[in-house]
C-alpha cells in the first residue's frame, strides 16, 4: 500500500512539474461551456433549462479526452513496463494511476464548476448537488476511463477509438448525475441519485482496477 | 389466412410499407450474415488448394514427362 | 465430460462437428423463419390498438433477445480464452462481434420503422430502442477494438477484456436507461412486454424467437468454421482439406 | 544445487510464420552468465521478455521464475521531467530506500557526477541510457535481464559495467544478457545461440 501512495505522489510530482497539462482539461470544459449559449441562444430560461445536461455531459467529454494521457507518457519511454515488473500487486499501483488522474481532472473540474454553472444561469441552490454529483461520478469516469485508456496505450492511433470502447459505460453516469441536479430544481432531495453515483463507485473501485491491470499486461506484451 | 386477396396483404390498410419494408431489410441483412462466411471459406479453401498445386507442382510434372 | 471440454478445444475436430451440426440445423431454421414469418405476417389478426404494424413485433422483439444474449455469449467466450486459454474460445468470441452486430441493427431498424406508425416519428427515445442503441456502440468497440490491434493473439484478449466491462455494465445501462425513460416520459403507451399479448399473438412470436436463436447459432458456427480455417491455414488437415474439396 | 532463479521449459516462439526457436529450456542458477546471441530479428529481445514475464502469451512452453527481476530493455524507462536522482529513487524504491549519498554514488560510476539534479530531458539519449544502467550499480535484485546493454556506451563505462557485472556474479547473482560484443567477464559464460536457421 506504501508503493502506491508513493506512485501516486510521484504522479502527481510528474503533473504539476508541467501544469499547462492539468489546465488542458479545464480549459476545454470552459470553451465548450462557452459554445453552448453559442448554440442555444442567449436567452437565460432556455439556458438554465439545459445547465445540467451541458455541464454533465461537458465535463464527460473533459474526462474522455484526458483519458488517453493517462498510461502513454510511461508506456512511450518504459516505465510503465518497469511497473508491470514490480513484485507490488498491479491493480493496486494501477489505482495510483487513476488517483492520479482523478486529482488533476475530475477534482478540478467539480471545484470549478460551480463558475461555469452561474454562466449558464444555474440556480444556485443547485450548485451543491451539482459539485457532489461531479465529485463522484468523475471519478466514476476515471475509473472507466483508465480501463479503455489500458486497452488503447499500444496502439498508434488510440485517441479516437478510446471514446467508441467508453462513452456507453459512461451513460448510466450521466444520467443519475443530470437527475440529481434536475431533482434539486425540482425541490425534492437529491440524495438518492448521489447514493446512486456512489454505489457506481464503489462496484468501479472494486472492478476496474482487474481490467485496467489485464489491459494494460496485454498492451505492453502485444 | 387474415388478409382476403394478395392486395390487401400488402397494403396492411396503411401499414404494409413499413411492416414489408421491415421484413425485407431483416431478410436482407440475415442473407449477407449468412453469405459473408460461406464465401470467404470457399475462397479461402481455393486459395490454399492453388498454394498446395503450385508447391507439389513441379514433382508431378516430372513424373508425367 | 470433461475430455468433451478438452476435445472442444481442437480445431479438426470443432470444425467437422461444426458442420454436421451446422447440416442440419441450417435447414431447420430456415424451415423455422419461413413457417413463423408467414404465420405471424399474415395469419394472425391485427392488434386493436396499433393495427398491422405491430407485426414488426415477430422480427424486432427476437433479434433484441438475440443481440442481448449474443454479447452475454461473446463476454463468456472470452472469458474462457482469457482464463483456460483455449484458441477456439477465442475463435468464437471473434466470430461472435460482427453477428451481434447485425442482430442489434436489425432490431434497431425495425424498432425504428416500427415506432414511424405508431408514434409518427422516425427515432423514438424509447427505452427499449435507446438500449439497443448502446448495445450496438458496444458491439462496434470490440470490433474496432479487434480490427485496431496488429498482433490478433493480442487483440483476442483485449476484446475478451472488453466484453466482460461491458457485460457487468449492460444490466446497469439498461436498468438506468429505463429508469431515465420513466422519469422523462410519464404514461405513455409501453412500446413491448408489459402490454398482455393475447395468446393468438404469443406463439408465433416464440416461435420467432427460437428461430433466431437457431440463426444466430448457425451463423456463429459459419463464421467460426471460416476463422479456424483462417488460423490453421498452413496445418497438415486444412491442406488435405483443401485438396479434398 | 538451489533451484534455479529462472527456468523455462519447452520454449517454443512462432512470430509472422517463421519460428523463431523451438523446445528451448533455460535454467538460469546463482552465479551464472548467460549470453543469448544472434543476428537481428532472432527472438533474443522476444525470450528476454518471456523470461522477465513481460510477455505472458504467444508462446509455447513453461516459465518459471523464483526472484524478482531487474530488467534493462532498449527503452531507458526514465521519466524525462525527473532528474537523474529522481529517477533512479524510483527505480529502486522497490527494495528497499536507499540514501541519498548511494544514489548520487551509482550515478558517479556510470558518469552522470554532476547531472544529478538536472531535469533529464537536458541530457543526450547515451546519458539517459545510464541512468537506468546506474541501477546495476545499486539495486540488489539477483536475477538480472539485460537487453544489448553495450549499445551506446563508451570504453570506459562498458569497462566499468563489465566489472560490475563479474562482481554481481561472485556475489551469487545471475545475469542473462543478449549482446553481440564479446564479453570479458571473470567467470564462464553460458551461450545461447539463436542463430540457427529460421525454419518455417
Amino acid at each position: 500500500m506504501r508503493f502506491c501512495l508513493r506512485l501516486l505522489l510521484r504522479q502527481l510530482a510528474l503533473a504539476v512539474r508541467r501544469p499547462i497539462e492539468i489546465g488542458q482539461p479545464l480549459m476545454f470544459f470552459a470553451m465548450v461551456i462557452a459554445l453552448f449559449p453559442l448554440g442555444l441562444g442567449p436567452d437565460p430560461g432556455s439556458l438554465a433549462g439545459f445547465a445540467p445536461g451541458v455541464l454533465w455531459v461537458t465535463a464527460l467529454l473533459a474526462n474522455l479526452l484526458s483519458a488517453d494521457t493517462v498510461f502513454r507518457s510511461d508506456f512511450d519511454d518504459g516505465s510503465l513496463e518497469q511497473l508491470l515488473l514490480s513484485p507490488q500487486p498491479l491493480f493496486l499501483s494501477v489505482l495510483a494511476y487513476i488517483g492520479a488522474h482523478w486529482l488533476t481532472t475530475g477534482l478540478l473540474l467539480a471545484l470549478v464548476s460551480p463558475v461555469f454553472a452561474l454562466m449558464l444561469n444555474l440556480s444556485p441552490a443547485v450548485i451543491g448537488s451539482l459539485v457532489m454529483g461531479l465529485l463522484l461520478g468523475t471519478a466514476v469516469l476515471s475509473l472507466l476511463g483508465c480501463v479503455g485508456a489500458s486497452l488503447t496505450v499500444g496502439l498508434k492511433r488510440g485517441g479516437m477509438l478510446i471514446s467508441l470502447l467508453i462513452l456507453p459505460l459512461y451513460i448510466p453516469v450521466l444520467i443519475f448525475g443530470t437527475a440529481a441536479v434536475q431533482a434539486s430544481l425540482d425541490g425534492i432531495s437529491a440524495v438518492p441519485y448521489l447514493a446512486m453515483l456512489a454505489a457506481m463507485l464503489c462496484l468501479a473501485i472494486a472492478l476496474a482496477p482487474l481490467a485496467v491491470a489485464a489491459g494494460l499486461r496485454i498492451s505492453v506484451d502485444a | 389466412m387474415f388478409f382476403d386477396s394478395l392486395q390487401s396483404a400488402l397494403y396492411m390498410d396503411g401499414h404494409g410499407l413499413y411492416v414489408w419494408v421491415a421484413y425485407l431489410v431483416t431478410l436482407l441483412v440475415i442473407i449477407v450474415v449468412i453469405a459473408v462466411p460461406v464465401r470467404q471459406r470457399k475462397r479461402l479453401l481455393l486459395q490454399l488448394a492453388v498454394q498446395g498445386r503450385r508447391a507439389a507442382g513441379p514433382v508431378l510434372r516430372r513424373e508425367e514427362d | 465430460m470433461w475430455s468433451f471440454f478438452h476435445k472442444l478445444g481442437s480445431p479438426p475436430w470443432l470444425y467437422s462437428i461444426a458442420g454436421t451440426v451446422l447440416r442440419y440445423l441450417l435447414p431447420l431454421t430456415v424451415l423455422a423463419l419461413a413457417s413463423g414469418t408467414v404465420w405471424g405476417l399474415l395469419f394472425t389478426s391485427p392488434d386493436f390498438r396499433q393495427g398491422n404494424s405491430y407485426r414488426i413485433i415477430y422480427i424486432h422483439v427476437p433479434s433484441a433477445v438475440v443481440a442481448l444474449a449474443g454479447y452475454y455469449v461473446m463476454a463468456i467466450a472470452g472469458a474462457v480464452s482469457l482464463i483456460w486459454r483455449m484458441k477456439m474460445a477465442d475463435v468464437a468470441m471473434k466470430a461472435t462481434a460482427p453477428i451481434g452486430a447485425a442482430f442489434t441493427f436489425i432490431a434497431l431498424f425495425t424498432g425504428a420503422v416500427w415506432g414511424k406508425p405508431t408514434w409518427g416519428a422516425w427515432w423514438v427515445w424509447d427505452a427499449r430502442i435507446t438500449s439497443m442503441l448502446v448495445l450496438l456502440f458496444l458491439y462496434l468497440g470490440v470490433v474496432a477494438l479487434y480490427e485496431a490491434y496488429d498482433n490478433k493473439e493480442a487483440a483476442g484478449k483485449a476484446c475478451a477484456v472488453l466484453s466482460l466491462v461491458g457485460m457487468v455494465n449492460i444490466p446497469i445501462i439498461y436498468k438506468s436507461v429505463d429508469w431515465w425513460y420513466s422519469l422523462h416520459q410519464p404514461a405513455s403507451i409501453k412500446f413491448t412486454g408489459e402490454s398482455t399479448i393475447d395468446s393468438s399473438m404469443m406463439y408465433p412470436l416464440l416461435l420467432m424467437i427460437v428461430a433466431f436463436y437457431a440463426l444466430f447459432t448457425c451463423c456463429l458456427l459459419l463464421n467460426m468454421r471460416t476463422e479456424i480455417l483462417r488460423r490453421e491455414a498452413r496445418t497438415q488437415w486444412v491442406k488435405k482439406l483443401a485438396e479434398g474439396s | 544445487m538451489a533451484a534455479p532463479l529462472v527456468a523455462a521449459e519447452g520454449l517454443s516462439l512462432e512470430r509472422g510464420g517463421r519460428e523463431l526457436f523451438r523446445d528451448l529450456s533455460i535454467a538460469v542458477r546463482q552465479g551464472q552468465l548467460w549470453q543469448i546471441e544472434g543476428e537481428n530479428g532472432a527472438g533474443k529481445t522476444s525470450l528476454l521478455r518471456i523470461l522477465s514475464g513481460l510477455s505472458r502469451f504467444g508462446y509455447a512452453g513453461k516459465v518459471t521464475r523464483t526472484s524478482a527481476v531487474l530488467y534493462i530493455g532498449h527503452q531507458p524507462a526514465v521519466k524525462s521531467l525527473l532528474s537523474p536522482r529522481e529517477n533512479l529513487a524510483w527505480h529502486v524504491s522497490g527494495d528497499a530506500s536507499y540514501p541519498r549519498n548511494e544514489i548520487d554514488d551509482a550515478l558517479a560510476r556510470v558518469g552522470l557526477n554532476g547531472y544529478e539534479g538536472v531535469p533529464t530531458y537536458t541530457l543526450s539519449a547515451g546519458q539517459q541510457r545510464r541512468v537506468n544502467l546506474a541501477r546495476l550499480f545499486i539495486s540488489q535484485v539477483p536475477l538480472w535481464l539485460l537487453d544489448e546493454p553495450f549499445t551506446a556506451i563508451d570504453r570506459r563505462g562498458v569497462v566499468n559495467l563489465q566489472s560490475r557485472l563479474s562482481s554481481h556474479i561472485e556475489g551469487g547473482g545471475a545475469v542473462v544478457v543478449t549482446s553481440h560484443q564479446p564479453l570479458e567477464v571473470a567467470c564462464d559464460i553460458c551461450r545461447v545461440d539463436l542463430t540457427g536457421s529460421p525454419r518455417f
